[in-house]
This record gives C-alpha cells, structure tokens and sequence, in this order.
C-alpha cells in the first residue's frame, strides 16, 4: 500500500501539471504563433540565467509582470508552477548564510526563478501540438519529433496501465512485505509492464503501417502567418533585449 | 447484518479522471448484485472501493461492518476476493502453479494443503494442463480462467467480480457462468452483457453517464427500456 | 538529477548542447540506417513506460523514497541508439512540458541521462552479461550508469562559477548520494531485465543487434 | 475477380505463439465474411495476413490479385482498410483531427481535398466536436468511432475490421453496426458475437481451436451447434 499511496500521490501532482497546461486559455502570449513565441521566451531564459547584474534581471522581472498581466494567467495557477525550484535553490545554497553571501543567495535565487517563469509561460500558453510545430520548424530531425510526440502521446496510458498493474497486484497481497521482496516483486512487475509496453509499441508500429507510414512520417505544414499579437510580441521582445545589451 | 455500504461515496483517479460520484448502497450479507452501466461510468470504480483497494475521497465505504484503516488491512485482503476486467493486470508469478499457490503461501496455510486446494480449483476450471506454463503465453480466456481459479480458491466472504465474461469466447463464457452461479456468497459482479444478469444476480444496480447511481432494485430494471437508454446501456 | 535552469554558467551548457547534439544527431542517424522502423513507436512507448514508471517511489529503510530513472534499461531494452533517442525524448517532454529540468539546462541534463547513462548501462551490461548472468549484468548497469550520470552533474554544477559549490563538492556529493540511490536503480532493472529475458528473450536480442 | 486468397497460409509469431496454420481460403469481391472462433483462434492473425502487414511463413496471400512485396506496398496501404481490436493501439496522432488527416497526408491526397473528407465522416460519426482533443482523452467508445472513421474515410476496396464491437456499450454498438451495414464493398468481419452476424455477412468461415479454419460456408452454420460447440464458440 506505500508505494501505492505515495504513487497515487505523485502522479496526482504531475497530472495536474499535465492537464492544467492546456486550460490557461487567454488573450495575448496564448495568440502568439509558437514558432515567434518560443525562440522570444527563451532568449528571456537565456538572458535570465547569463547575468547577475540587478538592474538586469530588474527589467526582466517587470517584462515577466507585463506578459502575466496581458496574458491573464491566474496568479495561483502560475505560483503554483513556479515557487519550487527557487525555493530549491535557496535551500542548496543557504550554507552560503553563514560566509554572510545573502547577496549571492538572493540574485542566484531570483534568476533562478525568473529563468523557470519564462518557460512557465512557454508551457501554460502553449499547446502541445503546437511545440511540435516548432520543433518541426527549428528543424528538430523527423524521428525525434516522431518519438517525441509519441511519448507524448502514450504517458497517459502507460500511467493508467501502471496504476492498474500496482492495484490489482495489491488485491493479492497479504503479508508485509520486507524491503527486499517489496523492490524484487515491484522491479518484477515493471520488467512486466515493459514487456507490455514493447508487445503494445509492434503493434502500433503496425497500425502505422496499416495507416499509410511508408519510412518517413508527412504532414500538412501550417503556414507562419505574422499577426497583431506576433508584432507586439517581436516588438516587446526586441525592446527589452536591446535595453538588456545597453544596461 | 451488511456486507457492504457506500455513503456518498465520491472517488477521483490521480490522473484527475472521475471515477464514482456519491453513490450510496447498501448491501446485505449472501446478497447478488448485478452493477449496469456503459463504458466507464463507475462500475469499476465502486469494485475497487468495495475491495478497500482505494478509499474514497469524501463519503465512507464500510466492508464487512468495518471501515478501512492500515491497521485492518490483511483482514480485508483475506476476505474480499476481487477478479479485475484485465486478467493481464492480475497474474504476474513464473507459472499457474506459482499463481494459484501465491496467497495460500502468503497466508501460510500448510503447502500439502494449498497444493490439494490448487489441483481441486484448477480441475474445475480445466487449467491443470497448463500448471507449469508461465500465465503471459495463455490465451485472453485461459487467463481469465487461472485467475477466476485464484479468487475462488480462497473461498472469500465478499466477492466483486470485474467484467468476469468481457472479451471471453461463448464456451468459456458458459462455462463461467456455471461456475458463478454456483457460488454462494455475497457476489457484486459488474458487466455490460444483459443476457445472463438473471442467472447471476437477484438485485440491479444501474450506474449513469455521470458515474452515478441512478436504479437500484429488482432484475425487472432490465426490462425498463428507458432507463436502460438513458444509462447508455442500450 | 535534473539541474534546473540558472545553475549552469551558460557556456558550460552550451558545451553540453553540443555534446547531446552529436551523440543524438548520430544515434538519429544509426537508427535510420541499421534499424528496422519499427523502432520508431517502440522508442515512443518505451519512452512513455519510463516515464510512467518514473513515477514509482520506491521505498528505503529510513523512511524516505527513491525514483527510478530508467536510462540503462531503456539501452538495454532498445540499444544504445534507440535507447538514447527514447530517453532524450522523455527529457524534451519534462523540459517543455513539465518544467521538470529548463531549458537551458536541457543539454546536460539530456547528456547526463540520455547519454551517459544509456551508453554506460548498455556497454555496462554486454561486457558483463557475457560472462555473468543476466540479472548481474543488469544490476551493474543500472547502478553504475546512474552513478555516472550524476558524477557527470556534479561535474558540470562544480566547473559553473555562478554556482558556488565547487568540484570537490559537487562531484561527491552527487556522487555518493546516487551510488547510495543507485542500488534501487540497480534492483528494479535486474528485475525489469531478468522478466523480459524470460518473457520476451527475442527483445534483449534485438537490442544486442544494435 | 478474386479480392483476397490465402493458400496453405501459416504464421507463427516472434515469441513462438503459433498464430494461424494451413488457412486456405478464396473471398470474391464484394463479398461480406464473418470469422468467428474462440479467443486465440487465429482470427486477428488471419486479418493481418489480409492486410499484407504481416506475410506468411508458409503458404501464400494474394490481394486484389498480387502477391505482397515492397514495391506495391502503397497500393496496399491504399486499397485495404483494416480496424484493430483495440483502439489505443491504432490511435497514435496529437489530435482527433491530425488522425483523420494521418492517412492522407501520408498517402500525398491533396490538403483542401482532405479535410473536406475528414469532417464529412467526422459529422456522420459525431465525432466533430472532438476535433481538437487529443485521442487518449476520450472514452473507450469515442475512441472505437475515431478509428473507424479513420478507416472508412479512405474507402478502401477491402475492408477488414477486427471486432468492431467488442467491450463497446450497447447504444454505439447498434450505432456501429448500423454503419457497417451501409458499406458496400469486400468486408471480413472478425467477431465473436454471433447475434448479429446476419446482419453483416453473408458467409461465415469458421476457425477451431487448433488454429484452422473447420469450416466456410452460409449463415446456416451459425445453426450448426455441434459444429460451434467444437470450435469452442458456444
């Protein structure tokens, strides 16, 4: 019942995560097209994590506040997201407290966070689909993008199956199992489930083929067409990167 | 006195899927309930509460007049028998033998006696020939058979049954059915297929689209048209 | 094991990115050429199934948990090559979907788990399955590719100077923490491995053919 | 013309399963079979040899007249529609739109022409409103009809559906059946519910128990209760 529990436990959180990305539906960053949107917010990550320099990440900061607020994403649902790794770091380097570097600790921390809120952005205003679309358009090879939509894709599955796997085995276990037998049965039941999910990959390995997939997977590309939320985005962008450069 | 009570009994997956939405029953001791409704609209979820396998996460489940803490747990594994939709989540030893050997092992039951119990149970399924098999190599319907052989070998007090003929060709479906009947216990058995509910339950329990329970009472529910069409049943 | 963004100095990551880039642009390249497509949606699936099983919180005496990563099993099961592909594909879908990881820590922490840790486990356990059983072989892969993993993330949070902590932390400490950790990841891929070896003997095969 | 031709037809599968053995078998264009056996006897092999995604290990297919190699897979792929048993394992794309439109992109059919054929079965099937969903998030029956308009948007020449209707509830399954009632073309129909055969079919070919076919022949078989009782059916 502990692995159970403290699974159940888990994954409850990590499918939050899961599902709650798509629902933050909005106004601004939300109607930017991925493929403008997602080199913008990571160059910010970028500038975030390649300065100490106050007056810098102070700009950056004010530009995260902006595209929350015109963005309309829910203050808690983005707190949510955020608070953990910065918080992470404080603690990694709070030795640091006693060489009286609270300085250091600070700034780390804050770019630290304000490196995990862009790309907080990135993933609660983008869909899915789309990120491929822009891995397609950054020339990602084909086959991993094949591979990683179809991670993608299966998680949800794979997960369920899992839990059935652990809850039916639990139905039949009495005993208290020590530690040893606990790791040995549990490492037996994963080895199970991957037979499983081999035996389940050739048989959608022939699905495709039934479906048409002769060695390269072809899609209708979309076309970039640039729109008012693209402009102001570039714009946005390209402001606040060139007072980064001069500050 | 109840075997089983659900009061309000709510239940979500991790994954944020709703599993069962306040349902209430309350089921006596020797009692046969038939669980109706369409593709996921709780009828699994309810199996697992009553096997105290997950707790609900508002409302109380009671199981044999106890509620499920950790300390109680071994009583209820030793006296709640459930067989799950998918044999494949179920069987997980090298060999039927090890599988219908697994809890009289863990209950330490004298191995002379488990052995005699294991070769009664698999002649009556006819699984004996596949003793030394690993359960992966059987068949969808070999499988749901040294299964039904492990749940029923342990003579439970309660026994939930998940789907006990989907996917299973007519002649085993015959011959499960057969069986079943002749059980005499407190039997909660959820299934899609209408035809047989009489030879296998006195009570019916419909589950609705929105995983709730929306009829409870005779087996002439089944006969109710429209409410077997809102269910999605039919 | 996964470094969030900000703890790398950025040239540091940009090595890494370019480290991964090579090891994956070549095995995109192997699986192309050698392997039958129908690696494709293994390397997918199998993905997805690490992931999931990511998720198990394997207990250990003291009361606290450890995770399972997976990457030795995934070379095992697939080879080096499709295995290296499956476990940077479970990274790019942590780090663009789940935050768990950043973005430009993206290229070392793929390197550590994609690379080392596949390649490791992989040569780890041919070298020893052709002497030893199975279930050893798989053992010894495991532990030692997640102890190198983290050695590897020691190594580049020790050499970023935005990071105080130098090399002779970080390398212990990452070290000897997931040598620790690294006989659960020991233990469940002996498991894993030794029940397809007895299930599915043609899979360990294939992944040798690789 | 001949449609489909197994000679002498086996296959065995790579972990050693014997998956069908000696199938000879000639269905004319435009004809509509159901394949019926137990669990396991062979019947989803016997639709993948059909489909040339698998090829046998001895005896020969031949589909629309050709026999399967590389060059002429595309024609295949083309003219051959074949359903799997289970959904999850022929849904693989990020939305419900992008596994309409799979096929033809990969078949290089026209993208205006395209869509314009995927909403047409979107809205016979009801599955418009879906459209932007991702396939994993929908029920088990929503999912069965996404995979079936898939297939029949191509309308393929053959046809070949692996139990169409199997763990469905009863409201989808009529739909279903409905649906394939209307489609005129060469049909093999795998099932194992034999209530409404003689709505589908007009031939039954009957697999046994060790992996071949024990009989072919008019929908008076399915009256023959030796005859099913030996295939293990009933």
């Amino acid at each position: 019942m502990e692995i159970l529990e403290k699974t159940a436990k888990e994954a409850a959180s990590f499918f939050q995560n899961f599902f709650s990305y798509e629902i933050v539906d909005g106004k601004f960053l939300q109607n930017v097209d991925v493929r403008i949107k997602m080199p913008g917010l990571f160059a910010f990550v970028i500038a975030a994590v390649s300065t100490f320099n106050p007056q810098k990440l102070i700009l950056l900061f004010f530009v995260l506040a902006v595209l929350i607020s015109v963005s309309r994403i829910p203050l808690r649902v983005y707190t949510e997201r955020v608070w953990m790794i910065p918080a992470f770091s404080i603690v990694v380097l709070s030795p640091y407290i006693f060489a009286g570097n609270f300085g250091y600790i600070l700034t780390f921390s804050f770019r630290v966070f304000l490196a995990v809120s862009f790309l907080t952005l990135f993933m609660i205003s983008t869909r899915f689909k789309d990120v491929i679309t822009a891995l397609r358009f950054f020339r990602v090879p084909e086959i991993l993008i094949t591979v990683i939509s179809t991670t993608y894709h299966n998680i949800h599955l794979m997960f369920s199956e899992l839990y059935r796997i652990l809850i039916a085995r639990e139905s039949r276990k009495i005993k208290n199992e020590s530690f040893s037998q606990m790791w040995h049965n549990g490492g037996r039941s994963v080895g199970y489930f991957f037979t499983r999910a081999y035996e389940k990959a050739e048989r959608v390995h022939l699905a495709t083929v039934a479906r048409g997939y002769n060695d390269k997977t072809k899609v209708y590309s979309e076309g970039l067409r640039i729109r008012i939320p693209d402009v102001a985005f570039i714009l946005l962008t390209a402001s606040t990167l060139i007072t980064y450069l001069w500050i | 006195m109840m075997a089983l009570i659900a009061k309000d009994a709510s239940y979500t997956y991790p994954d944020g899927t709703v599993g069962l939405s306040n349902a209430t029953i309350e089921i006596e001791k020797g009692e046969r309930i038939a669980l109706v409704g369409s593709n996921g609209s709780g009828k699994s979820t309810l199996l697992l509460l009553f096997s105290g396998l997950i707790k609900p996460e508002s409302g109380s489940i009671e199981i044999l007049g106890k509620k499920i803490d950790k300390s109680n747990s071994k009583f209820f594994r030793r006296n709640i028998g459930i067989l799950f939709q998918n044999p494949d989540d179920f069987l997980f030893n090298p060999t039927v033998k090890d599988e219908l050997l697994y809890t009289p092992a863990q209950l330490e039951i004298d191995e002379d006696e488990a052995i005699d119990i294991a070769e009664r149970y698999a002649s009556i399924f006819g699984i004996e020939k596949f003793f030394e098999k690993p359960p992966f190599r059987l068949s969808g319907g070999e499988k749901k058979k040294v299964a039904l052989a492990c749940v029923l070998m342990m003579e439970p007090k309660i026994l939930l049954l998940d789907e006990p003929t989907a996917n299973i060709d007519g002649k085993t479906r015959r011959k499960i059915i057969e069986m079943i009947e002749d059980i005499k216990t407190t039997l909660v058995i959820a299934t899609h297929e209408l035809d047989f509910i009489d030879k296998l339950a006195d009570r019916v329990v419909i589950l609705g689209m929105e995983k709730k329970i929306i009829a409870d009472g005779g087996l002439e529910l089944l006969d109710d048209n429209k409410l077997l069409e809102e269910a999605g049943i039919i | 094991m996964h470094i969030p963004d900000g703890f790398l100095d950025l040239e540091i990551a940009a090595i890494f990115y370019v480290l991964l880039i090579v090891f994956v642009g070549y095995s995109a390249y192997k699986v192309r050429k050698e392997l039958d497509e129908s690696k494709i949606p293994l390397m997918g699936i199998v993905a997805a199934a690490i992931f999931a099983a990511q998720m198990l919180n394997w207990p250990i005496p003291g009361g606290t948990s450890a995770h399972f990563v997976g990457g030795a099993l995934a070379g095992i099961l697939l080879g080096p090559f499709a295995g290296c592909l499956a476990m940077t594909s479970v990274l790019v879908v942590q780090g663009l979907v789940f935050g768990d990881g950043g973005i430009t820590a993206l290229g070392a922490n793929a390197f550590n788990m994609a690379v080392v840790d596949v390649f490791v486990g992989y040569y780890t356990y041919r070298l020893i399955a052709s002497k030893f059983s199975v279930s050893i072989a798989a053992m010894v892969a495991g532990w030692l590719g997640i102890t190198l993993a983290a050695v590897f993330a020691g190594f580049e949070l020790g050499i970023s100077h935005g990071f105080l902590y130098g090399l002779s932390i970080t390398i212990p400490v990452m070290g000897i923490w997931h040598a620790l950790l690294g006989i659960v990841e020991g233990v469940v891929t002996s498991a894993s491995v030794s029940y397809v070896a007895s299930s599915r003997p043609d899979i360990l095969e294939e992944g040798v053919g690789a």
